[in-house]
């Protein structure tokens, strides 16, 4: 199944853009998403660690699993309110 | 108490997440007016204005962008309000975050809690400050003369209790 | 720090005490200005405005009147905000206190504070609001449906360091 | 000599005026024009542990001499701030 990646930030500027797609198996976690933009981008690899994730604009665990369509998004460390 | 509505009805005055200028008196007068819907109205509005300043670490700043990921800060920030009006006496809480170029002295976010005595409201916007750094999907990026930086922060988990007691413990001393 | 010199300036924006409306935002944006001609300037703002609540100890308030002793009061203000200053770290505080009839949803003080952090500025506007509370010449008059009464609350005494060391415990707790 | 005495708030309803002068000797204190004052006002007397005092728009104690012409105020409890 597809889903759309979202990412933000560093993240984003490191994958050269904002919006991608990403093709995972029935059954897929936020985490399998994760490994997957991550091989198509390798510079994100070291925010494995750091990323906080969501699914349809709410925060996910990495457990979550996703479905075909949907919107997953990773997020550096946050830094706003300052 | 029907806080959940009434943050709602806060909310939909002006929206969280804007490339517009921060109007804290904007947003302090629409509180005072949602608590006078409620039975005896507020006694007391603390706000918080985070301004951009000159310099980080010793560096000179030229200007900043944020970035937020804006239909996520929009219901985290009212997950905020609602932790907030949980601790502290139903307080009612309203954030506003900018986005965009910012320049030094502009107003990066504009916080406003209502409450009926001074000690909630004050403990209330400082609550909603520290779990706005610590959660909302927010990013800084900043401009030097020669260069630029993205600023990281905390890892954001709103289901981190560890996170929301810290929150508490420096909201209330 | 020349704190001093620098509270007089945001003064002189506007009157102390004055019997028109007050606006928190021209106060912040007063007193961001004047941090900006700091070093750096300032990092946040807290701002408290004090409102006129509709009921007082079970009691429907039709109005109030507050009246002042005006060139007292605005020494007074001048007093706490150089204690606010040496208490946290050189934090700029503005105070104003509306004099005259009000009604029920205004506000009859508002204090702002800047700071470089956020801890500060939020301790140096409850330090204020407190000291506001216990020493300025200031006295509330309440009007009800069936009668009238002056509010008297703290015995006012600047020099007191016990009343001091009680608006520091409740700033910072 | 003779000071003028300004009276704030429930002090002044009592009196039914906030301008007032006193005649006080030579090395009167704060605390002369304030018995003064009462003296004229039996009305005030309640208030004489709780009030304040100034002395030409300053905080005074009841110790402060007072000089020809001053102007000494008195402040019943405060109730500003909320």
């Amino acid at each position: 199944m597809r889903v759309n990646v979202q990412l933000f930030a560093r993240l984003r500027e490191l994958a050269g853009g904002a919006d991608w797609t990403c093709e995972v198996p029935t059954g897929a976690t936020v985490a399998d998403v994760w490994r997957a933009i991550a091989a198509d981008h390798p510079a994100l690899a070291p925010f494995e660690r750091s990323v906080s994730c969501a699914r349809n604009a709410e925060f996910a665990k990495r457990t979550a699993a996703v479905a075909d369509g949907d919107d997953v998004a990773f997020l550096p460390p946050v830094s706003g309110g300052a | 108490l029907g806080t959940n509505a009434q943050t709602y009805t806060v909310m939909i005055v002006s929206p969280a997440v804007t490339t517009s200028p921060l109007s804290v008196e904007s947003l302090v007068v629409a509180l005072e007016r949602e608590a006078q819907t409620r039975g005896e109205g507020c006694g007391a509005v603390c706000s918080f204005v985070g301004v951009v300043r000159a310099t980080h670490q010793g560096r000179s700043v030229t200007y900043l962008e944020y970035e937020a990921f804006a239909p996520l800060a929009e219901k985290t920030f009212a997950q905020i309000s609602r932790e907030a009006a949980d601790h502290f006496g139903g307080a009612l809480v309203a954030i506003r975050h900018r986005v965009g170029r910012l320049q030094i002295g502009e107003a990066s976010v504009i916080i406003a809690a209502a409450a009926a005595h001074r000690a909630e409201a004050f403990h209330a916007c400082r609550y909603a400050i520290e779990r706005v750094k610590q959660i909302a999907p927010v990013w800084k990026h900043e401009f030097f003369v020669d260069g630029h930086a993205w600023v990281e922060g905390a890892i954001a988990d709103p289901a981190d209790d560890e996170a929301r007691r810290v929150a508490l413990e420096r909201a209330c001393a």
